[in-house]
């Protein structure tokens, strides 16, 4: 395949020159830009030698490349650092090559340097080629076209919605239980039993009682209020909290038999000392007597 | 196919006889037409075709051919008022479309609306609201209609006579339900596991309601000394 | 054509064999590919057709047929990684011109940057410069992978883990490559050493690198590395 040939040696160059030429003179006047660098531009230069990269003489591309920077110097032309670089790795090469070898071994020798250099122009030059070969193909949009009214797939989405029963259940399950820690607040306006409210009725109940005895709290309770727990517990405690009030102000007595008994309350006569006639001995220190 | 190459063959002399020099043949023109209108981005009339083709070609007879070319094959060559086009045969229309299924999770809102309507139903927006204790969006409901696992069932014979909603048939189907007699009760739910947590001095007694339909206050009671975190801070389960 | 449809009446029986109940027979699973690949402009993988074909069809002996039945026609079926399209044919590329609205025509630097990589991947961004003796711009590579001809394969086991590039079936696409195994003088370029860092013989200089994508399966069958998810699955080095 002559693509080897191709790739390898390179298409031939038509420039006929040896050494520093009119072409050379006009490589270094004409600007850098061309260049992308001084790989690059050694590759130019190698390319010149019309031979196979790996064959060329890195010597000579060298002797040429230090010759071109100092060419720059004199024509005051500022080289960027990495061509400043190149020639003093260069000189060194130079120097390996035409020098005896030293005796150390492990040193790359002055023609392994000199290899690895012509190696990579080469390696850089068959990119080159494979960049123009991709090109030179039967580029997609150039010579090869693809359909010019796709029809696209019309996309049907369909969504199905998962839920299942234990979801269900638990959603279910969720919204009863957050029933169960909801704030009373929610409810208040029913079955909350208003402390004023509960504080009249005791006052009124209280002072309606033609013989005051010892009553049990719950008696004075609104009948309406006892069937629901919600609404007991509240009129129990209003109440509680209004015969509390009432005690202090020395309205009413107090009085319990033990710890969690039953709560007695009368109204208080006048003229009688607060509790002093608390019949037993245990009395339950319910109330505030301040 | 031997037949179609072979009665493309008349063709080819006839064009021969008309074209004109430079014309190419008749293949070579059929291959071109060809190609043209697969890459046109849209039908090419007869005159843009020729316009395209090497002068003094004329594309009617690779139209024709192409045509019986293309018979019974996955496209066809069509003809759309004065242009033409490759274009899917129609019986394969539906490889056009990609059916996408995608999955997709009811929220918890929804979820949460669908139990609640399941087992109060017939239950009316209101309620559905009361008992969630949030506002219910017009979109979840609307969802579960399309859904068809929820319709509107009669208008509550109460002032506004508002409507209720009650689950369908569907939505038994769905869930692999019964009769929604069948859904479990609290209680169960509870012992189920179904109940993330038991609230704080939860009664143990609460009614084992078979059929809770009807009964929307089961014997719960607020608990007044709970810490409500209302409702955001309970975990799917 | 004769021969051809013989040739495939064999696969019918397997699959009729093997095969779904609903698998269409094999001409009609042909026109269904044909279709499919007819009304798509980027190329399809085996996969995407077999997902738009009707349940257990195998599209792989109709994309054979279709291959032959377009063969020498204005469009033909080509074979681009693990995918397959419809192009015009090369030669008549002049007929289309005209349908070009945007030219993008690379840089140098941008088309030498693409060349390394679709012969050294995977690559790394540090190789490229050494490779081509400059620092690669940002934009150049920007530019290759919204051009969708470039891709990141995955990191290089080596210290610092750098990325990896690899090109895609876009690229294979665009330079009418079957596989990066076609890339020209892909085989010249291995002989002849220039695709490895070291000049041959030579002691290599650094820690040896894995070796390349395009040179561990030599003469197994072409595989798209570049297609593949694992494009830069290597040995470590």
């Amino acid at each position: 395949m002559s693509a080897n040939e191709e790739f390898i040696e390179g298409p031939p160059r038509d420039a006929g020159d040896e050494g520093m030429t009119a072409e050379e003179e006009a490589l270094l006047t004409v600007s850098l830009d061309g260049f992308e660098g001084p790989i690059d531009l050694l590759l130019e230069m190698a390319r010149r030698q019309k031979v196979d990269l790996r064959r060329i003489s890195v010597l000579a591309l060298a002797e040429q490349y230090l010759a071109f920077v100092a060419e720059a110097k004199r024509l005051r032309i500022d080289l960027a650092a990495d061509y400043l670089v190149m020639a003093a790795w260069l000189a060194y090469l130079k120097s390996r090559l035409l020098l005896p070898e030293p005796p150390s071994a492990d040193e790359p020798s002055g023609a392994e340097l000199a290899d690895r250099l012509a190696h990579r122009l080469a390696r850089l030059e068959a990119m080159r080629k494979a960049a123009a070969a991709l090109d030179r193909r039967a580029l997609l949009g150039e010579a090869r076209f693809p359909r010019g009214a796709p029809e696209a797939a019309q996309r049907l989405a369909e969504t199905r919605w998962r839920a299942d029963l234990a979801e269900l259940l638990r959603s279910y399950a969720r919204i009863r239980t957050r029933d169960a820690y909801r704030p009373l607040m929610v409810d208040k306006r029913e079955s909350v039993m208003a402390l004023e409210d509960a504080r009249a009725r005791l006052g009124q109940l209280l002072g309606g009682m033609s013989v005051p005895s010892w009553t049990r709290l719950e008696a004075f309770l609104p009948a309406e209020w006892l069937e629901a727990p919600i609404k007991r517990r509240s009129a129990v405690a209003s109440s509680f909290a209004a015969a509390l009030e009432l005690a202090r102000r020395g309205e009413l007595e107090l009085r319990q038999e033990a710890t969690f008994a039953p709560l007695l309350l009368r109204p208080r006569a006048a003229g009688e000392g607060p509790g002093n006639d608390a019949p037993e001995g245990h009395e339950g220190e319910q109330g505030d007597r301040a | 196919m031997t037949a179609e190459t072979a009665a493309e063959e008349p063709d080819g002399e006839e064009d021969a006889a008309t074209g004109l020099f430079a014309a190419p043949p008749e293949a070579e023109l059929e291959r071109m037409v060809e190609a043209l209108l697969f890459a046109a981005s849209e039908p090419m009339s007869l005159a843009e075709i020729a316009r395209r083709l090497p002068d003094g070609a004329e594309p009617e007879a690779a139209l024709a051919s192409l045509v019986k070319r293309y018979e019974g094959r996955g496209v066809r060559l069509e003809r759309i008022g004065k242009a033409w086009a490759f274009r899917t045969a129609p019986d394969l229309g539906f490889l056009m479309r990609e059916e996408v299924t995608e999955e997709r999770k009811l929220s918890r809102a929804a979820m949460e609306t669908l139990a609640v309507i399941a087992y109060h139903q017939p239950v009316t927006r209101a309620e559905i609201e009361e008992i969630r204790g949030v506002s219910v969006s017009k979109g979840t409901l609307d969802l579960l209609l399309d859904l068809g696992w929820v319709r509107l069932g009669r208008r509550r014979e109460s002032p506004g006579r508002p409507a209720t909603f009650i689950t369908t048939t569907a939505f038994l189907d769905h869930f692999e339900l019964e009769s929604v007699k069948d859904l479990p009760g609290l209680k169960e739910l509870r012992s189920a596991g179904l109940l993330e947590a038991d609230p704080p001095g939860a009664e143990p007694e609460a009614a084992p309601k078979p059929a809770p339909l009807l009964e929307r206050d089961e014997g719960e009671e607020p608990k007044d000394d709970a810490t409500t975190e209302e409702g955001g801070a309970q975990k799917d389960g």
